[in-house]
């Protein structure tokens, strides 16, 4: 099946699909101090959190953070050792999975092994005793909105991971459930279908604004793009959680800004808090910079200057910039980009252009820039 | 009960299987076909020395035989099906309703197994007999003086005792089957909105169909060949094949007739476990491609 | 994890005790109680005593218990060697002559234990082979009895083995043999340890095939209990019987404490 | 080598402890040297297996009941032998081609249940009466040797086949089921569970201890006379006895007067010398129960001619 | 365990190991006419594809496309239906996948569940008989890289996805294959560890040269990072390979164009086949384009324009630049980047651009540029 296909079939089945919006009403979610444990060992720390009604939320953070173990906690399938979980108005801690009125896709899809693909799809409708003809018609607007209509009478060991994956999909949306609790629901796609199902997620969303979802991804593309908010996970707890765009703007701590974009963190020292127009005074090494103006640090405080790799150009570019100048150390090509790894005043500092059509070789020195409002501050934490 | 398909891609047939099922067939063919050919030839020769089915059939038009042919199937059928629908029920809630001690309970009644048969009938007297415990009972409570409940020297005495013997052998595949089903499906089942029945019958019952396949063919088998239980309920209309072969071989000296209810015997049960494997390959096992 | 609410699930155990209850409790209570009485005639035994016990302990009983345990132990090991190989071999053959070759492996189930001692007695008797006599032809009833349990058991196994542990295992490197020994066994554990545990219950409760061939001095429990039962002597049948499942339970729960590290559940 | 012997018996004499069998065992150990292996089963079950292990027997000597122990001899799986004591053992009683010779007497009986009946049915047409319906039960005959003895007392109360089969036509409405062993019958009277089996005296007379509502007594036939069938244990030297010369040793020791004095006061059983006149209380008790009842010696010879035709009709006419 | 903390890890992993270095010959991969098919179903159609020693493929291609297929093919789990498979000089199409000396990396992981980590990555060494002490060592330093060494005595259900997925990447790397097959080896990771591994793995090929890789991937960072070449599938059937940057930049076909790295694709009518300078001249609507030359096309033929879309930009650039007037249609901001959908000449083309400070609104017009060199042709294929 073309992409191209899927991308068409996908459009029209939206467009066609006014099933979509319901008339329920938004539920949000609320953490509130859940612990989860595994016998003795703790691996959801007193999570707070909450999601308001019809937002999406990516939950992002390093492989084995919990992010898993928090979706199984809304969902139902473990119980908090301590802490209350809320679904809309209702405390649900003591609710079985099924009377929560969610949909649900799982790290690995646990398909029914012994129905078909359009079964495993209509269970959901079924077990809501649905009519026949609707669940037949919703499980075909489903199967086509992630491509699948060619596999309908397949098993799932007759697929292939990513069709399993997006079966998976199908089976979570054809019950048009409150709350969405997606993990990690496209990590076996190819960019082509994952971007059309991103849009499609996107477009649901539209269309039920009062869907809440809580997503689940490594791909950082996918939070900011799909996201609301984003909340980031490590270890266990809750590290850092905010509106999409604040949080990658301006990182609330070394972890997030690492983990989210992966910036360049350098080591500065606070030269003058304000410095006028919002803007503070930071020494690197034997130079000093401009950045953004960050409240409650005192001067001669060690920080980290946070820089995305994409806010450093090699020519000067927004008001007030700074100029460093860099020695290539590293360069990788990336056919989108170009990822040129360089050292300055004793650090790497990494920057991403679009391709370049003539490289500079290693050992080369060339100016770069970055904009004052592109540079955060960061205070050191231990 | 090995009920799987070739995989639909042959594995490459790096090494050809066929030496390696001969020893286990030898084993066997030695230590049990050997001695289940002589019952067969001796069925058909007899006394005299040519091939004859004149046994069979001076064995087969007897009144008795034919008696004891139809308890047989009957009280097999029912107790299987008494096995297999006990069994998922107990399975069902050791496996998935959690308590405390639900593996020693498994084991228990795994015990049963090892109990002489005949021994579950002899209890069985101590409490549905005519002077049993249930019978005293009920005729000091109710005022009467014939015993009210009456069923043991029936049918119904062996088929409950032997749904009381062999539900184990339902049980333990069942409770094995149920404990590989990934626990993500029942969750995601329920999260889709079933409530307990329908992943009972959606999602457990197809998964234990192997599970019920295997023991419901093994109750079927043992059933048919229970000894022991009707040796001790020993009543007027439950006379079934094994009976009548031990009757014949052991106490009348009438070793041919014996080798011949024997051979009918095994006939049946084999007949009785290929239907079984094809009803329940056609109405069930296929659509799980388990069969 | 089927069953949520409070409500249900106690509905659930209710059903379960009063299943239980009537169909495995009251007739083992029965066994237990009758063990220990006295007379019982009435709806309750008119009264209790050891004297079976004390009897059951002096008499032959340990023999006859230790005769059972070794016998159910070789039989029920042979059993598991033969059942698994014969699984494992007839995974490498397709179509028509798996069929057949499954249901030859069955055939033993097929036949009434009268009729396996019967013919085992008949055939061991005579040249070429003589058994009759030994305690051989006992294990050998045993095994016949229990060989086609053992091998579905393991078969059912292996089907629920999905092929990927296998391929991986290979593609590691491991040899035939090294894959069976280090993934598919350890796999399979479970129903190994299931397999051997049936055929070892099976034969600990044999009692058709074991009373016609058993040789002097190799007298099982069972056939003392059933000697006892035929002359009438309930209690002390009674009480041998209880001895009898005691030691079986143990075994069985000794082995189902055996660590299947397979095991899936959480 | 010859420091065992093994006797297949039929059950009957290893009950309880201390038993008869074990008791003389023991001695028969400590006197000669010989260990001995016991292997009991059914009367006919016993000489089944005897038969089917003709080609490499393993029992030395074979003891059971009419008309099994006949039905061997026939199939010839004794040899001769004559026993040290055999002279006081009336002649009667032995067989003429000196394959077997009775070890201990026994006699048939009926036992009813006396906490369900106030006194025992005085004729066999009593037990035709309704309220015995289930609750009457006897032993097959052709398997068990009590049952088999009764089918013969039937024959004999009622004065031909033709009227004992009908009999036991009638009889069958009342009749629970079959029983392969009589042994079982007993406890099942004295719970009440049955109110009338058969037995024989010998056992009756043991288990009455341990089922104290157990009674025996004799029915009548039309013709008025009470009388039990002579039911010998009977013991023979097996044809191709692995150790003839022990078996032949643990036979002479059996009928030994020493052994035989001990059967009734152990075992509740009758012993066959003549010389042997024992003294205690279960004797006199035996008499005393047996008193007023005839003792009929059938023509064994002549019952197993007819046995299988005898059989299947009663098969056929009883429908089991 | 944060993703700095494994990074370093990582990294004096590799610096201690010199184990990596191994004295075997190379050897390469090559598919003759290899088709595999499922019952009837033709999954894998005629494959022919030669991967020579030491060289890193990405096998890339829509969902279903087979690559999983093509893999199981070389592992030896799946018998071709007709074709031979070759490793180094061996055909081992009848050959058992233990004598093949490979390793490989499944999409479901497959690690032994009733062993503990450790022991899943020392299975293929003792399955060799390595000595003890050796094994022990290796399979550390394989856990340290790619940092697990603090789960060597779990069991695999105690791990979290992505966790799972590096123990299966360990146990592959343990044995030192000749040739390592990987198939989706990092879906399950978060960005950090992604790339600490993907660095890892380049690393490890520098280490062990003659190391063939086939790697499935749906990542096509990924795929132009790591790999020398990329194939790419469809539907069964290899639709392109080359050198990595030459099918990126040069697409054969409209599907691989679209596929890696989805480039924008405009219809367009050859005016002059060789306009100088190795450039051609296409009309697009009213406007006529300079774009590099492609031989073989006749003038006026149907062509597309394939222009990716970090080769737009808002100022010109490059000799000769072509210029177009847009019109802003959609926006999207993906954190490093910001995606602009624009309509010109009656198609949408998008661009993607550094983030913008001030981004245009919808409805915006403004001119865009690209350089002729970045504009390709590829015939329109049916
Ligand atoms: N059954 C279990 N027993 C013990 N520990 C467990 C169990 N399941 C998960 N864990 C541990 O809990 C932690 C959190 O697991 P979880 O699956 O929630 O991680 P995650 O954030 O989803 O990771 P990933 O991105 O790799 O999927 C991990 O360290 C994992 O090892
Ligand atoms: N056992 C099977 N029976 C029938 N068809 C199968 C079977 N296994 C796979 N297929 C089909 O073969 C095709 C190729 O599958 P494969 O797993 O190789 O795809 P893939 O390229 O790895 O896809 P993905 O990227 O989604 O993992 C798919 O269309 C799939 O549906
Ligand atoms: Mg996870
Ligand atoms: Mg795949």
């Amino acid at each position: 099946m073309a992409p191209g296909a899927v991308i068409d079939d996908v459009r029209s089945a939206v467009r066609a699909g006014s099933s979509w919006s319901s008339p329920k009403l938004g539920s949000g979610i609320g953490f509130e101090d859940v612990t989860v444990s595994y016998g003795k060992l703790v691996v959801l720390a007193s999570l707070s959190l909450t999601i308001e009604p019809g937002e999406i939320m990516a939950l992002i953070g390093p492989s084995g953070s919990a992010k898993t173990t928090a979706l199984r906690a809304v969902a139902g399938f473990v119980r908090p050792a301590s802490g209350r979980i809320r679904i809309g108005e209702r405390d649900v801690t003591d609710l079985p999975p099924h009377a929560r009125d969610i949909g649900m896709v799982v790290q690995n899809y646990a398909l029914f092994p012994h129905m078909r693909v359009e079964d495993n799809v209509a269970f959901g409708l079924r077990a809501r005793r649905e009519a026949k003809e609707a669940v037949k018609q919703r499980v075909a607007e489903c199967l086509r909105m992630v491509g699948m209509s060619a596999y309908t009478q397949r098993y799932p060991r007759e697929l292939s991971g990513g069709q399993q994956q997006r079966v998976a999909i199908a089976r979570a949306l054809a019950v048009r459930p409150r709350v969405l609790l997606l993990d990690e629901p496209l990590s076996a796609l190819d960019a082509q279908i994952r971007h059309s199902m991103l849009q499609e997620l996107a477009r649901l969303h539209e269309a039920m604004p009062s869907l809440t979802v809580l997503y689940v991804t490594h791909d950082q593309t996918e939070a900011l793009t799909l996201a609301d908010r984003i909340a980031i996970m490590r270890d266990g707890r809750l590290v850092a959680s905010g509106p999409s765009q604040a949080l990658y703007r301006e990182p609330p701590t070394r972890f997030a800004a690492e983990f989210l974009g992966r910036a360049n963190l350098l080591p500065v020292t606070l030269e003058a808090a304000d410095a006028g127009d919002g803007l503070a005074r930071v020494r690197l090494g034997e130079i000093s910079l401009l950045v953004k103006a960050r409240p409650g640090l005192s001067v001669g405080r060690d920080c980290l200057l946070c820089i995305r790799p994409h806010g450093i150009a090699m020519r000067p570019g927004g008001r007030p910039s700074n100029e460093l100048t860099g020695v290539v150390r590293a360069m990788q090509w990336q056919g989108d980009l170009h990822s040129v790894t360089l050292e300055t005043q004793g650090v790497l500092i990494r920057m991403i252009c679009a391709p370049l059509r003539d490289p500079p070789s290693l050992g080369v020195r060339f100016p770069i820039h970055f904009a004052a409002e592109d540079a955060t501050l960061i205070p050191e934490d231990a | 009960m090995t009920s799987i398909a070739a995989p639909a891609i042959r594995r490459t047939s790096f090494n050809t299987g066929w030496q390696w099922v001969l020893p286990p067939l030898f084993f066997l063919s030695v230590l049990f076909f050997y001695p289940l050919a002589l019952i067969v030839r001796e069925s058909l020769l007899g006394h005299g020395r040519s091939l004859s089915l004149s046994h069979y059939d001076a064995v087969f038009t007897s009144g008795l035989f034919q008696d004891a042919l139809l308890h047989t199937i009957v009280i097999a059928l029912a107790a299987s099906a008494g096995c297999l629908v006990l069994g998922f029920v107990l399975a069902l809630v050791l496996s998935f309703v959690a308590f405390p001690g639900a593996r020693l309970l498994a084991r228990l009644i795994d015990t049963f197994i090892a109990l002489p048969t005949f021994l579950v009938a002899l209890s069985f007297t101590f409490i549905y007999g005519s002077a049993g415990i249930l019978n005293i009972s009920l005729m000091h409570l109710l005022h009467v003086r014939l015993p009210p409940v009456d069923f043991l020297y029936s049918a119904w005495g062996v088929i409950l005792a032997e749904v009381t013997v062999y539900t184990p052998f339902v049980l333990r595949p069942l409770l094995a089957s149920f404990s590989l089903i990934e626990p993500a499906q029942i969750e995601i089942a329920n999260s889709l909105g079933a409530g307990p029945w329908r992943i009972i019958r959606q999602v457990i019952l197809p998964a234990a169909i192997p599970a019920l396949l295997a023991g419901g063919s093994l109750c079927l088998l043992l059933t048919t060949n229970e000894f022991g239980i009707v040796l001790f309920i020993s009543a007027k209309g439950v006379i079934t094949l094994p009976l009548l072969v031990y009757d014949q071989a052991v106490q009348e000296f009438d070793y041919t007739t014996a080798c011949v209810i024997a051979a009918a015997n095994i006939g049946l049960s084999l007949t009785l476990y290929s239907l079984y494997r094809m009803i329940i390959t056609r109405f069930g096992g296929f659509r799980a491609g388990l069969v | 994890m089927l069953v949520w609410s409070r409500s249900g699930r106690i509905g659930a155990w209710l059903l379960f005790s009063l299943l239980f209850g009537v169909i495995y409790v009251l007739p083992v209570a029965v066994i237990a109680i009758a063990s220990f009485a006295g007379q019982w005639n009435g709806v309750l035994p008119s009264h209790l005593t050891f004297a079976h016990y004390a009897r059951a302990v002096h008499s032959s009983l340990s023999a006859e218990l230790r005769v059972s345990l070794i016998t159910g132990v070789m039989a029920s090991a042979v059993a598991l060697v033969v059942g698994t190989w014969a699984a494992l071999a007839l995974r490498k053959i397709y179509g028509a002559s798996r069929l057949v070759l499954d249901i030859v492996f069955f055939i033993p189930s097929a036949v009434p234990s009268v009729s396996v001692g019967l013919g085992l007695l008949v055939a061991f008797s005579r040249p070429p082979i003589l058994l009759n006599g030994t305690i051989a032809m006992v294990v050998v009833a045993h095994f016949v009895l229990t060989s086609a349990f053992t091998y579905g058991n393991v078969s059912a196994g292996l089907a629920r083995l999905g092929p990927e542990f296998e391929q991986m295992a290979e593609s590691l490197g491991a040899r035939p043999g090294y894959r069976l020994r280090h993934v598919t066994l350890p796999l399979i554990t479970p129903y190994l340890i299931a397999a051997f545990s049936l055929s070892f219950a099976l034969s600990m409760g044999e009692l058709g095939a074991t009373m016609m061939v058993y040789p002097p001095g190799w007298r099982t429990l069972p056939v003392g209990i059933f000697a006892l039962a035929d002359r009438g002597d309930i209690f002390e049948s009674a009480t041998l019987t209880v001895l009898l499942a005691c030691a079986t339970l143990a075994v069985l729960v000794g082995l189902s404490y055996i660590p299947t590290r397979a095991a899936s559940r959480r | 080598h010859s420091a065992v012997v093994t006797i297949y018996s039929a059950d009957g004499l290893h009950d309880g402890s201390p038993n008869w069998y074990q008791t003389e065992f023991d001695a028969f150990t400590k006197a000669t040297g010989i260990k001995v292996q016991y292997i009991e089963a059914g009367s006919a079950v016993v000489v089944d297996r005897l038969n089917q292990e003709k080609f490499n027997p393993q029992a030395d000597v074979l003891v059971t009941l009419p008309p099994f122990m006949q039905e061997a001899a026939a199939e010839g799986l004794l040899q001769p032998f004559t026993p040290a004591g055999a002279d006081h053992i009336p002649a009667a009683e032995k067989d003429k081609r000196g394959m077997f010779v009775p070890m201990v007497d026994d006699y048939t009986d009926f036992i009813y249940d006396k906490a369900a009946l106030p006194r025992p049915p005085k004729t066999f047409k009593d037990l035709l009466e309704p309220k015995f319906k289930n609750k009457i039960q006897y032993s097959t005959p052709g398997e068990a040797g009590d049952g088999t003895a009764m089918l013969l007392q039937v024959f004999r109360a009622f004065g031909s086949k033709d009227a004992g089969f009908a009999y036991l036509k009638a009889l069958q409405v009342n009749n629970l089921g079959p029983s392969s062993s009589t042994g079982r019958l007993t406890e099942l009277v004295n719970k009440g569970e049955l109110w009338v089996a058969n037995g024989d005296i010998q056992m009756n007379a043991a288990q009455i201890a341990q089922n104290p509502n157990v009674r025996v007594f004799w029915p009548v036939g039309p013709h008025g006379k009470r009388f039990a069938v002579a039911i010998p244990y009977y013991i023979g030297l097996v044809h191709g006895a692995p150790h003839p010369n022990a078996g032949k040793k643990l036979i002479d020791f059996l009928l030994s007067r020493n052994a035989q004095a001990q059967v009734s006061r152990i075992a509740w059983g009758f012993p066959v010398r003549q010389d042997v006149q024992p003294k205690d209380k279960n004797y006199e008790q035996l008499h005393k129960m047996m008193q007023g009842v005839a003792v009929w010696v059938p023509d064994w010879k002549l019952v197993i001619q007819s046995f299988k035709q005898d059989l299947a009709r009663y098969q056929r006419e009883t429908g089991s």
